[in-house]
C-alpha cells in the first residue's frame, strides 16, 4: 500500500507546505516544537545517567507523527488524550519545558501531578490535555467521552487520541472505535506504530500489515501514513479533522515509525533489537528529514536555524535548573486529593 | 410525603437531576427505549431524548469509559452497569482510572459521575445475577460507595452523587427495587453521602447493615424486642467514606455489635467495621464484634435450596443476634 | 454482500445435503436435533408460564445457525465454547433432553452446574463442552486458549465458539480475534446476529451491516451466511474446520438470524420490537424451511415425520416428568467445590 | 542449600516446573525474547522455545483469558501480569471466569493455573507500578493468592501454585527481587499453600505480615529484642486460603497482634487477621489488634518524599511494635 507520504511528496514538492495551507511561520514553529521535544528527551537521559532521576521514557523519532498531526488541531480548543510518548503533542497544545522538568524530577509544580505520576503521564484541564495513567488504550474510551460531551452540547471541537500499536491489542481499543463511530463522534484515533511493544515485535503483536485496516470493521476510514514525514502527518489529520467538524465521524490514523531509544531507562533494547535495525530508522529521522525539506525549500535559513538552537537550548537549561530546583510536595501531601475536596495548593 | 417503591424513588431521583440540570445523561444497556432490564428509567428516553439515554453497546468498559471522557468534557454521566455482576469488564476503567483521576492530577480533574449498578441476590438470579461488589470497589481509594436501603435514602443519595464532584458507585438491591417501600419526602431531599442513620434506636446491642440486609435487621430488632432485647439498628448507606463515628457511637453505647451483609466474608466490609471497633473501641466492647455474611462461595446459586442456604436472611440475624445478646 | 445461502442453494438445489456430502441420515438428525432444541424450550415457557420454573432462556429461531455449524464439527474430539442460546449446539454434541430438563428445574444432577448456573449455561468436560457463565464474549479467550492448547500438543481438534452481535461489542472478541489469528489457532468463531442484543438493535451496537467485516482487521476470512438456512451454515462451517484443522487458523461465521421469542422469560420483546418484524423472520424459521426441503428433497416422508415428531415428544416428557421430580441439592452442598478438592458427588 | 535471590528463586521454581512437566507454558507480555521486564523468565525463551513461552499481544484480559483455556485443554499455563496495576483488564477473566469455573461446575472443570504479578512499592515506581492487590482478589472465592517473603518460600510456593487443581495468584514483590536473598533448599521443596509460617518465635507480641513486609518486620522483632521485647513474627506466605489457625494460636500466645501490609487499609488483609481474631481469641487479647497498612490513597506517588510517606518501613512498624508493647 503507497503511504500518504509518496503522494504528498509527488504533490506538493518543495513547497508543500504552502500547499498544505501552512505558513513559513507555522511550519518552523513545527520544526521548533519537534526539536524542542527532542532536546528536553535528551536532556532527560543525561541527567537520568546522571542518577539525578529515576526515570525516562521517550518521544524520540515519533516527534514528526506527533507534532504533525496536533499541528492540524486548535490548540486549547480541542482536546487531546495522550500517550506517555506524546511530548510532541503537548508541547504543541502549550506545556513548556519547565512543565517536562517539573515532572520529569517530580515536583510540587508539576502540572501533571503534582509529582506523583512518572513523566509522561500528562493531564492539564486547562490546555485540553485529558490526564493518562499508565494503562495503555484506555484513553481511547476518555477521548469518545470528550468528544460524546462535545456532540451533547452541539460544540465542534474535535478530540485526538494517542496510543501505540501495542495498546491497539486491548479490548478498550475496539471499544472506543465502535462507539466513536455508532455516534458519529469528533475523534481521531492516531496510533504510532512503531513497531514493537516493548520487546514484542509487530508480527507477536496482530496477523495483519496496517492497524488502519481495521477502521473499515468500525465503519470509518483508516490511513496509513509515514509518521516520519511530519508533512503527511499533518496533511492526513487535517483531513480527519475536517471530517471530524463536519460531524462525519471518526478517523484512525496509523503512523508508520520507529521509537530511537529503548523502550524507558529501564529496558535495554539490545535483548530484541538488531543495532542495524535501528540505524536504519535513525536516517529517517522525523527531524532531520524536515529540516532538509525547510532548507530546501528556503524556509529555514542559518540564522533562524541558529535562533531556533539557541531558544531552545535557553530553555532546556532554564528549565533544567528551575525544575530541579523546584520543591517536593511535603508528606502532608500524600492524603491529599484522594477527593475533590480543597482547591489545588 | 407518599410512599413509593425503592425503584420509583430511584427513577424520580434520576428524573429530578435530568430535569434539573442539563449536564446530567444516563448511559447503559437497554436503558433507552426498553427502559433498563428493570425498568428503572421508564420513560427517561421519551421524555429527555436519545442524547441523554444513551443505550450502549454491549461493553461495560465503554460505558464506563466514555462517561469518565464525559465528565472531564464538563457533563454529569449516569453510567448504568446493567448487573453489578456485570462489573468486571470495567474494572480497569473504574479502578485504574475514574479512581484515580483527581488524585494523580492532585486535583486538577474531577470525574463528576455516578455508576449506578443493581446487586445483591435473594431474587433467583444464580450466580450471575447476584453478586455483591461493595468489598471490592470499597476497598479502592478514590471511589465512593453507597449502598440505601430505604426509597427515601436511595432517591436522596442518588441526588447528592449526581452532585458530587467525585465518582460514586451507586448501588441499588435488586430485592429492594419491588419489596421495599417507603414514605418519600417531597421535594429536593438530598441525603448526604458519608452519613450512616440510626434506623432504630436500641441499648442492648447494635445491628450494622445496608441495602437489603436493613429491612431484615429492622425485622429483627422487633422480635428481639419482643424477647426483651433492644436493639439498635444503624443504617451505613454509604460503606466508603465510611461513617465511623457513628459506629463508634453505637458500638460504645451498646458494647455489642454484629455486622450483616450478603457480600462474602473475607476482607468484606464486616471485618473493616470489625477492625475499627477493634481498633477504637475495644474497651468498651462486652462481646467480640460478630459478622453474619454470605459465604465464602463464589456467589449464589440458582437452586433454592442453595440460594437460602446462601442468603442471610431474618431468621439466621436474629440467631446471631440472640448469641451475641448471649454472650 | 450476496450471502452464501443464495450460492447454496443455486449450487445443490433438491439434494443440497448430499452435494455437501451429507448422507440422509445425517441430514435427518440435523433436523431431529434441531426440533428437539425447540421442542424442549417451547416446554420450558409453557412450564415457565405455569410458574414451575422460574427463568428461561430461548434457542428459538436460531436452531439452524446452531445445528448448521455444529455438524461440521466431530463431537467429543472437537470443542465448543458456546453461549446461552446454544441448545442446538449441545444436543447435538451431546447432551440430552434430560440434561435441558435438569438444568431448567435447577436439579442436583444438573450436568452442568449442579443446579448452580440458570439454564442456558452450559458445560460438560466429557462432552468437551467448555463451561460458559453468564457475562458474554469470555467463552471467545476461553475458546482460543483450548485451541492453543491442542496446538501445542500437535492435536487437530477444532473449537468453535459461539456469540451473540453484542457479544461482539466486547473487548475479549477483539482480543480472541486478535490472538488466534497470530497463532493460526483451529478457532471458528459463530456470531449469531440476532439483530438485538436485548432491547439494542444493531444500529445501536455497531455503525456497520456485518459483524463479520471486523475478520479482516485480523488477518482471516469472515462470512456472512443465513443463519436460518441449516445447510448453507453446515457449507461455510465445514469450509472453516477444514481451514483450521488444516493449520490455516480461523474463520469468523457470521450467521444472519432472529430470535422468536423475548430475550428471556424476564424479557417483554413488546418494548422495542415491532409485532410484524417478528411475523416476517417466524415466515424464515429454520426448521420449517429445512423440512421443506428435505420434503421436497424426499428425505423426509410423512412416518419418518411422525417418529421424529413421537420420539421427540417422548423425550420431553420424559426429560420434563424425571427433572421435576430429581431431587433439590442438599444446604450441605452450597460450600463445596469453591475449590477442587474432592471428587464429583 | 544456596544463597539466592527472589528473583531467581522464581526464575528456577519456573524452570524446573517446565522442565518436569510438558504441560506447564508461561505466557505474557515480554516474557519471551526478552525474558520478562524483571528477567525473571530469562533464558525460558531459548531453552524451552516460542510454544512454550509466549510472547502475548498487549493484552490482558487475552492472558488470562487464553490461560483458562488451556488449563481446559490439559495444559498448566503460567499467565504473567507485567505488573500487577495492570491485571484490571483481566478482572473479568479471573474474578467472573477463572474463580467461578470449579464452583458453576460442581467440580466439573478446574483450573490449573498460575497468575503471576509483580507488586508491591518502595521502587520509585509511581501509582501504576506500585500497586497491592491482594485484598481485592483476596475477597474472591474460588482464587488462591499466595505472597512468599523469602526466596526458599519463593520457588516452593511456586511450585506447589503450578501443581495445585486451582487457579492461583501468585504476587511477587517487585523490591524484594533483587533485595532479598536467602538460602534455597536444593531439590523439589514444594512449600504447602495454606500454611503460614513462624519466622521467629516470640512471646511479648505478634508481628503478622507477608511479602517484603516479612523482611522488615523481622528487622524489627530484632530491635525490639535490643528493648527486651520478644516479638513473635509470623509469615502468612498464602493469603487466601488464610491459615486461620496459625493467625489465632500466635494471637493467643502473646495477646498482642500487629498486621502490617503495603495495601490500602480499608477493609484490607489486616482488617480480615483482626476480625478473625475478634471472632475467635477474644478472651486472649491483651490488647486490641493493630494495624499498620499503607494509607487510604489512590498509591504510592513518584515523588520520593510521597513514596516514602505511603511506604511502611521498619521504623514505622518498629513505633507501632512500641506502641502495642506498651498497651
Ligand atoms: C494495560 C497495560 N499493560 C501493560 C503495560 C506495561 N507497558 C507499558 S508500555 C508497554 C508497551 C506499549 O507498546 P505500544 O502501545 O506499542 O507503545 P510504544 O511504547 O511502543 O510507543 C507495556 C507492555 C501497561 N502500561 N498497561
Ligand atoms: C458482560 C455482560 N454484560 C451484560 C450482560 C447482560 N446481558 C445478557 S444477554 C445480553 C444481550 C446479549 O445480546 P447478544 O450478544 O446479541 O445475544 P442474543 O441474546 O441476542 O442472542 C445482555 C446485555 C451480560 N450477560 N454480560
Ligand atoms: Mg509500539
Ligand atoms: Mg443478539
Amino acid at each position: 500500500m503507497a503511504t500518504k507520504t509518496q503522494e504528498v511528496e509527488a504533490k506538493g514538492g518543495q513547497s508543500r507546505h504552502r500547499s498544505l495551507g501552512l505558513t513559513d511561520d507555522q511550519a518552523l514553529r513545527m520544526y521548533e516544537v519537534m526539536r524542542l521535544a527532542r532536546a528536553v528527551d535528551e536532556r532527560m537521559w543525561l541527567i537520568n545517567r546522571q542518577g539525578r532521576a529515576p526515570f525516562v521514557i521517550s518521544c524520540q523519532g515519533q516527534e514528526g507523527a506527533q507534532v504533525g498531526t496536533a499541528a492540524a488541531l486548535r490548540p486549547g480548543h480541542d482536546w487531546v488524550a495522550p500517550y506517555y510518548r506524546d511530548a510532541g503533542v503537548v508541547l504543541w497544545f502549550g506545556m513548556t519545558a519547565r512543565d517536562q522538568m517539573l515532572s520529569f524530577f517530580a515536583r510540587r509544580e508539576d502540572p501533571n501531578s503534582g509529582g506523583r505520576q512518572m513523566p509522561g503521564h500528562y493531564g492539564s484541564k486547562r490546555l485540553h490535555i485529558v490526564t493518562g495513567g499508565s494503562p495503555v488504550a484506555t484513553q481511547l474510551l476518555h477521548a469518545a467521552g470528550v468528544a460524546l460531551a462535545s456532540k451533547q452540547r452541539k460544540e465542534d471541537a474535535v478530540t485526538a487520541t494517542f496510543f501505540g500499536e501495542g495498546g491497539a491489542s486491548q479490548g478498550d481499543c475496539h471499544e472506543a472505535m465502535n462507539f466513536a463511530s455508532i455516534h458519529k463522534l469528533a475523534v481521531i484515533f492516531v496510533c504510532e506504530n512503531n513497531g514493537y511493544a516493548i520487546s514484542v515485535p509487530q508480527s507477536h503483536q496482530m496477523a495483519i500489515q496496517n492497524v488502519a485496516d481495521r477502521a473499515a470493521g468500525y465503519g470509518f476510514p483508516g490511513v496509513v501514513v509515514d509518521g516520519n514525514d511530519i508533512l503527511a502527518c499533518y496533511e492526513v489529520a487535517r483531513t480527519a479533522v475536517e471530517r471530524a467538524r463536519r460531524g462525519d465521524g471518526p478517523t484512525l490514523i496509523e503512523a508508520k515509525t520507529y521509537r530511537f531509544t529503548a523502550h524507558s531507562s529501564d529496558d535495554d533494547d539490545r535483548r530484541y533489537r538488531q543495532a542495524e535495525e535501528v540505524a536504519i530508522w535513525r536516517q529517517k529521522d522525523p527531524i532531520q528529514r524536515y529540516a532538509k525539506y525547510l532548507r530546501e525549500s528556503g524556509t529555514l535559513t542559518d540564522p533562524v536555524e541558529q535562533e531556533i538552537s539557541e531558544r531552545i537550548e535557553q530553555q532546556v537549561d532554564d528549565a533544567t535548573e528551575y525544575a530541579e530546583q523546584a520543591p517536593d510536595p511535603t508528606p502532608e501531601e500524600l492524603t491529599k486529593f484522594v477527593y475533590k475536596q480543597e482547591p489545588r495548593p | 410525603m407518599a410512599v413509593k417503591t425503592y425503584i420509583e424513588a430511584i427513577r424520580e431521583g434520576m428524573d429530578e437531576e435530568m430535569a434539573r440540570d442539563p449536564s446530567v445523561f444516563l448511559i447503559g444497556e437497554d436503558v433507552g427505549q426498553r427502559g433498563g432490564v428493570f425498568l428503572a428509567s421508564d420513560g427517561l428516553y421519551k421524555k429527555y431524548g436519545e442524547d441523554r439515554v444513551i443505550d450502549s453497546p454491549l461493553a461495560e468498559s465503554c460505558i464506563v469509559g466514555v462517561a469518565i471522557g464525559a465528565a472531564v468534557n464538563g457533563m454529569r454521566p449516569i453510567a448504568e452497569i446493567q448487573f453489578a455482576d456485570f462489573i468486571a469488564p470495567a474494572m480497569n476503567q473504574i479502578i485504574e482510572e475514574a479512581a484515580r483521576f483527581c488524585y494523580r492530577t492532585a486535583g486538577d480533574f474531577n470525574l463528576p459521575m455516578v455508576i449506578r449498578a443493581p446487586w445483591g441476590g435473594g431474587v433467583h438470579g444464580a450466580l450471575y445475577h447476584s453478586q455483591s461488589i461493595e468489598a471490592t470497589f470499597s476497598h479502592i481509594p478514590g471511589l465512593k460507595v453507597v449502598a440505601p436501603g430505604t426509597p427515601a435514602d436511595a432517591k436522596g443519595l442518588l441526588k447528592a452523587a449526581v452532585r458530587d464532584p467525585d465518582p460514586v458507585l451507586f448501588l441499588e438491591h435488586k430485592r429492594a427495587y419491588r419489596l421495599v417501600k417507603g414514605e418519600v419526602p417531597d421535594g429536593d431531599g438530598v441525603v448526604p453521602i458519608g452519613k450512616a442513620e440510626i434506623k432504630r434506636e436500641g441499648k442492648d446491642l447494635s445491628l450494622i447493615a445496608y441495602g437489603l440486609m436493613l429491612t431484615y435487621c429492622l425485622e429483627v430488632a422487633e422480635k428481639l424486642a419482643a424477647d426483651g432485647v433492644s436493639a439498635e439498628v444503624l443504617d451505613l448507606r454509604t460503606i466508603k467514606p465510611i461513617d465511623q463515628a457513628a459506629i463508634l457511637a453505637t458500638a460504645k453505647k451498646t458494647g455489642k455489635v454484629l455486622v450483616v451483609h450478603e457480600d462474602n466474608r473475607f476482607a468484606g466490609i464486616a471485618a473493616e467495621v470489625s477492625a475499627i471497633i477493634m481498633e477504637n473501641a475495644f474497651d468498651a466492647l462486652d462481646a467480640p464484634v460478630m459478622r453474619l455474611t454470605g459465604p465464602d462461595v463464589p456467589a449464589m446459586p440458582f437452586n433454592h435450596v442453595l440460594e437460602d442456604a446462601f442468603m442471610p436472611n431474618a431468621e439466621k440475624i436474629l440467631a446471631k443476634a440472640k448469641e451475641l445478646a448471649a454472650y
